[in-house]
């Protein structure tokens, strides 16, 4: 079984490297490529949080904006390379994320959602409110591709780039998952006062999810802000946050491959249908009622579990002619 | 990992039919087509729509009139739902996959700016109807070229027409927090002391605010002779409203920028007030084309266009003029030349649309009293004072990022 | 010479305007098996939840094998071997019984229990053929079990019991009975209990809380026939 | 005091308390939601908007008047939150979880009415203003009040007034209490459970509907007002501690105040900043807010 898994993994791994290779005949459609890989990479950090933690961070996309913002301007004011500018943003806005997060991580559930909606509100207005840092709500634009040897990371080299990151963070967001961390993360999701009662530190455990997750953002923000070339407060809005979730709550939370299935699914839809206009608000609401009504599990999570239902009447069949025999 | 497989296939299986759908439609004469880009949804849905109505009435027209070098004008018009990133993959879209020969469209300044790297990037002409944002056009730009003046130069153009009515004038500033207000005021403040104007206070809302009597209030205790207000959205309408309730005269409100249906948000009680414009019903110089224009966009759509309907109105005409200077619709290089050799006028108010060596236009503004309101179906306004001037006659590119 | 392991003195604290607990002492020693019975709202969960760190006391002091744990968290009682079970039994329940122990065997796992122990003890609780199962589908007796495995794979010198015998089938009672018998062997109890049985058969001391203080405190058979507790709880119950 | 500083004085009296009273009543609207049905609503700046909108369309688009329109809201809102209780929210009563299972739900429902909003009110986003119940100004010494806005106020604190009345002493209002302090005993004592969820949930919706049309007659409003006002309610409810109404009052007072006080001695921004950060701070160090329920 786990071996099954880990093969389907790697071949992932290897198909995600060779799409945009395929998909570079079009530009346009590398280019959604490249927008659902950045998504991804994103999901998987939603996905580590709101899958394995149990917990829904609404402020995701503005750690994200943090982390974009910072890299512009280590790149664009201080003259720093991309390469070192990506880490130190990243690791700014999951600091800062932590900072932000601290009041709000000792709370539960839709207690904590709600605070993250808050805090993500004070986000957007403060990227708007302080243009020294973000040029306001005009963002900032022309943002160069990073630097590579001299030259420019740009069309296919960045999109196979971006690619690289995601499956990486997809495989290690798999290894933390299995590792005694992440079965801490799923003890706290189950149940985490019965968690901390076997002597799980709940909270330094959520710090260090929030702390990975905001990282995820931060990766991701970094190459939003350099594929696309613009920086704007809109594009790290609460929408953002809510669609990341979606994607994953789509797809099957706390599985690897639920967000890489909602993702593949969803990221596209708003660059492959721009004509439905307002119908994608009202067909994304839909979309969350539906799944939180009837498919709890997501789309993957329905399937595992009806796996799950036929393997086991399967076996019962198969005792039940065996005590025949 | 077969479903990932699967939904990829059949994501790129459905991009794919989508594409072959479009060529299909193609017919002898084959249209000349241009990308436009605009807000039909997100928060700038209202100038995105409006641009719509006045693009449409000139496409037909030309379209009527035989098109452009014997090829109707196509107009692709495609939803950026007011973000960047899905104006960016909107614009890649039609460049690659439509092959239209230009873009326009966007009237909001940062969806703008999005396809403004695109376009220069890409080499493709870009003709950015209503967004007032200077980094537009800043030195070096050589595909962009924007209609309206742009919105550092309104603050500069307030400054003269208050300098020329009321010499040493008392000014309050009110406005949102927005791209579009920070830069009018910026342009402003700049000008200000050097047309000897006294700035008496200067309060800035942040977006989503509601209510500004207090705010109001401490303007009226620093009594200025004028009051500039310039909210976003409706807030607008509630500054406007609790200064005239606390006692400020309409004469002593200016706002920046005035479209129709803002005019009738103040209402009859902003009679005597002044707002800055670019088109109005008001004008002097209105041409028979233009009172045309007016007459029949007012009968299809109840209401007077504003200077947003003319853009987009005259838009088409722009680019019909250009293909023609350039004799081809096909070579993006030959009609970003001609846009930019291009000396001609607005049909609807004979001003002159001249682009300098960056695609900025040489600027102009109007400014109009309000002379009475008839409900929301239409208004009188009397023209007050127009100006000219050189993009560069204050350091627009430095005002504002 | 007996070793004291919990020491409490002074133990008060208000809900809003209603006392929940007034200045209660107790302690228990090392070895011993010791109970508590109380009628309904008596404070003998509001005991239990500021002993295990899950609500702070208003005063009082509060020790555990000499040290002082006044404010520590429960995952902190946890690592110096004080843990409980809950009244409503807590199991995570959308996890296999196996996952269920693994968790619990987080906190010590590099002080190493080694698997033999851990099949000593699944085969004692009778868990070992029901590995596989996902704990919210176990019978209540058989979730109570697994509760008392994962307490015990933390290794600790005293274990607080709410109602461990709490909607179980009287057969099931009597088994129950007989693995706490057994669990003495194995680490110090703490036991609340409404059910006399329960407390008869197994504690060597009992406190007794009304409405939020101590009336008494001494072995089984004493407390049976003091006549206040006779008055105030069981004659109450028997009448 | 000269009448500059009467007028600032009286300016901040009036937007504390009209302000303070809208949030406080969404606000409490919000609360008696959560507080009893554990439904953290977070379409209540939709539903908020739709009354607003609803009042505009039936004066600018029907001729009503300001007050037959409210009217017709009010009866329109009554009956769409019943629906909305017949066809959604019952289903979410037992499920586990549900607090957040709904809130999400209803994100769900904001995404479907933003996009609604936008297909249709969207075009003319900058045009939404209600014509005044009465026309004319009191005069407080150098300030002058529009009666507009005085009415708009006082039926707001009379709304929160008869809240406050309706739980403390009506026998809804002690039922509705009980669930609040445990579901279980109360439905042991005979009080029928789900009646209450559902009483609850339309009374709130009301009161909320109720808030988007005394904004709307108080002030100009465009579609980005929903966004805020959840926000806002939100950070009030969590503030005043989630399920008390006295909390949210108090609390929503405050922020009103606030912003009007902040504003003058700093600036508009930092008022919204600060009872965003006070809400952050709160939760560090009492998260169950300042007020029990």
């Amino acid at each position: 079984m786990k071996l099954a898994s880990d093969r389907a993994l790697w071949i992932f791994a290897a198909a995600a490297l060779a799409l945009p290779i395929i998909a570079d005949g079009n530009k346009f459609l590398a280019f959604v490529l490249g927008m659902t890989y950045i998504s991804l990479l994103w999901a998987t950090g939603m996905n580590l949080m709101y899958g394995f933690v149990g917990l829904m961070p609404l402020m995701f996309a503005g750690v994200a904006g943090i982390a974009g913002y910072a890299v512009v301007h280590l790149t664009r004011e201080f003259g720093w390379s991309f390469w070192l500018a990506m880490p130190v943003a990243t690791v700014m806005a999951a600091l800062a994320g932590v900072a932000l997060g601290l009041p709000s991580l000792r709370l539960k559930g839709f207690y904590f959602t709600l605070c993250s909606l808050v805090i993500q509100t004070v986000l957007t207005l403060a990227f708007i409110f302080f243009p020294t840092y973000t040029n306001g709500d005009t963002g900032i634009n022309q943002i160069a591709p990073p630097d590579w040897f001299g030259g420019q990371l740009k069309g296919l080299g960045l999109e196979l780039m971006i690619a690289l990151f995601t499956v990486v963070g997809i495989l290690l967001c798999a290894w933390i998952v299995r590792s005694p961390l992440g079965q801490r993360f799923v003890a706290i999701r189950e149940d985490d006062i019965l968690a901390e009662a076997i002597g799980i530190r709940v909270v330094r455990c959520k710090i260090i999810a929030f702390f990975i997750v905001s990282l995820y953002a931060g990766v991701g923000g970094c190459f939003y802000s350099v594929y696309i070339g613009f920086v704007s407060p809109r594009a790290f809005d609460v929408l953002v946050s809510m669609n990341i979730w979606l994607f994953v709550a789509f797809g099957g939370r706390g599985t690897i491959a639920g967000p890489i299935i909602g993702t593949a699914i969803l990221a596209p839809i708003p660059f492959l249908l721009q004509e439905l206009q307002a119908f994608k608000d009202i067909l994304s609401g839909v979309l969350i009622i539906v799944v939180t009504l009837l498919m709890p599990g997501g789309i993957y999570g329905a399937w595992l579990a009806r796996r799950r239902r036929t393997q086991k009447a399967m076996t019962d069949s198969a005792r039940v002619q065996e005590s025949r025999v | 990992m077969n479903i990932k497989l699967k939904t990829c296939a059949s994501a790129i299986a459905l991009a794919a039919a989508a594409l072959c759908a479009a060529p299909a439609a193609a017919q002898s004469p084959r249209p000349i087509k241009i990308g436009f880009v605009t807000e039909l949804t997100g928060p700038w849905t209202f100038f995105g729509t409006s641009c719509v109505a006045g693009l449409k009435f000139a496409t037909d027209e030309i379209n009527k009139a035989g098109g452009v070098l014997g090829r109707p004008l196509e107009f692709i018009v495609t939803d950026n739902q007011t973000k960047s990133d899905q104006a960016l993959a909107a614009s890649r879209n039609l460049d690659i996959n439509d092959k239209v020969l230009a873009l326009s469209g966007p009237t909001s300044s940062d969806v703008a700016l999005a396809m403004y790297g695109y376009a220069e990037q890409q080499k493709i002409p870009f003709l950015v109807p209503v967004a007032a944002f200077p980094q537009l056009t800043k030195p070096g730009t050589r595909y962009t070229f924007r209609i309206e003046p742009d919105a550092a130069g309104w603050g500069y153009a307030m400054a003269k027409y208050i300098e020329q009515v009321r010499p040493g004038a008392k000014v309050a500033l009110m406005h949102s927090d927005a791209a579009l207000m920070r830069a009018i005021m910026a342009g402003f403040r700049y000008q200000a002391p050097r047309s000897k104007l006294n700035i008496v206070a200067d309060i800035m809302f942040p977006q989503g605010s509601s209510d500004a009597t207090v705010q109001a209030a401490q303007v009226r205790a620093a009594t200025p002779d004028y009051v500039i207000v310039s909210g976003a959205g409706a807030f607008d309408n509630v500054i406007t409203n609790q200064l005239l309730d606390l006692g400020i005269k309409p004469q002593q409100i200016i706002h920046p920028f005035g479209i129709t249906t803002q005019v009738f948000g103040w209402g009859q009680r902003s009679v005597g007030s002044i707002y800055g414009t670019f088109f109005d019903v008001g004008l002097d110089s209105l041409t028979p084309d233009g009172k045309d224009f007016i007459a029949r966009f007012d009968a299809a759509n109840n209401r007077p266009p504003s200077y947003v309907e003319n853009y987009c109105y005259v838009t088409p005409y722009i680019f019909k003029e250009a293909i023609e200077a350039a004799g081809t619709a096909d070579d993006r290089e030959k009609l970003r030349n001609a846009i930019s050799a291009l000396n001609t006028k607005e049909r609807t108010s004979g001003v002159p649309i001249v682009f300098d060596k960056n695609g900025a236009r040489k600027e102009y503004m109007y400014f109009q009293e309000i002379v009475s309101v008839n409900g929301k179906r239409n208004y009188q306004s009397k023209q007050r004072f127009y100006i000219e001037w050189d993009p560069e006659v204050i350091p627009v590119y430095d005002l504002v990022k | 010479m007996s070793v004291r392991l919990l020491e409490v003195s002074g133990l008060s604290k208000r809900f809003g305007g209603v006392v929940a607990l007034k200045n209660v002492d107790g302690h228990s020693v090392a070895g011993e098996t010791l109970g508590m019975i109380g009628p309904n709202g008596s404070g003998k969960t509001t005991f239990v939840n500021m002993v295990s760190g899950h609500i702070r006391p208003d005063s009082g002091t509060l020790g555990f094998a000499g040290i002082d744990i006044a404010g520590s968290t429960p995952h902190q009682l946890a690592e110096i071997g004080l843990c409980r079970t809950y009244q409503a039994v807590r199991v995570f329940s959308a996890l296999p019984v196996r996952q269920n122990i693994d968790n619990a065997r987080l906190l010590l796992s590099h002080r190493g229990l080694d698997s033999a122990e851990l099949g000593e003890l699944t085969e004692w609780l009778r868990l070992d053929t029901r590995l596989d199962v996902d704990a919210g589908s176990l019978t209540l007796f058989e979730q109570r079990r697994l509760e008392l495995l994962m307490r015990l794979v933390l290794k600790p010198r005293l274990i607080m019991l709410d109602e461990p015998v709490g909607g179980l089938a009287v057969t099931e009672v009597t088994e129950m009975i007989q693995l706490l018998k057994e669990l003495r062997a194995r680490c110090s109890i703490f036991v609340i209990e409404h059910t006399m049985r329960v407390i008869r058969e197994l504690a060597d001391r009992v406190m007794v809380l009304i409405a939020g203080e101590k009336v008494a405190d001494g072995p089984p058979a004493d407390i049976l026939r003091n006549k206040r507790v006779i008055d105030e709880y069981l004659g109450t119950r028997h009448a | 005091m000269t009448d500059a500083q009467i007028l600032i004085l009286m300016s901040t009296l009036s937007t504390g308390l009209i302000l303070g009273a809208i949030f406080a009543l969404v606000a409490a609207g919000v609360t008696i939601v959560y507080g009893c049905v554990w439904l953290p609503n977070a379409s209540n700046g939709q539903f908020f908007l739709l009354a607003s909108l609803a009042a505009w369309t039936f004066t600018a688009s029907f001729g009503w008047t300001s007050l037959a329109a409210a009217a017709g809201v009010l009866i329109l809102g009554t009956a769409l939150s019943y629906l909305l209780e017949w066809i959604l929210i019952r289903r979410l009563y037992d499920t586990p979880n549900r607090n957040v299972a709904y809130f999400v739900v209803t994100l769900g429902l904001t995404q479907i009415m933003t996009g609604i909003f936008s297909l249709t009110y969207a075009k003319w986003s900058d045009q939404f203003t209600l014509p005044p119940v009465i026309e004319g100004i009191t005069m407080f010494g150098p300030f002058p009040m529009p009666n507009n806005r005085l009415l708009v106020m006082g039926v707001s604190l009379l709304v929160l007034v008869l809240l406050f009345v309706l739980l403390r002493y009506h026998p809804y209002g002690r039922a509705l209490r009980a669930v609040f302090q445990n579901r279980e005993a109360a439905a042991l004592r005979g009080v029928n459970v789900r009646a209450i969820y559902r009483l609850s949930f339309v009374l709130g919706s009301v009161i909320i509907f109720l808030g988007g049309i005394l904004f709307a007659l108080a002030y100009s409003y465009d579609l980005t007002v929903a966004w805020t006002m959840s926000i806002t309610a939100f950070a009030i409810m969590i503030i005043g501690g989630p399920g008390s109404v006295i909390g949210a009052v108090v609390v929503g007072m405050t922020f009103g105040f606030t912003q009007a006080i902040v504003s003058i001695f700093a600036s508009p921004t930092a008022a919204t900043f600060s009872y965003l950060g006070a809400m952050l701070l709160i939760l560090l160090f009492r998260p169950s807010g300042l007020f029990k329920r």
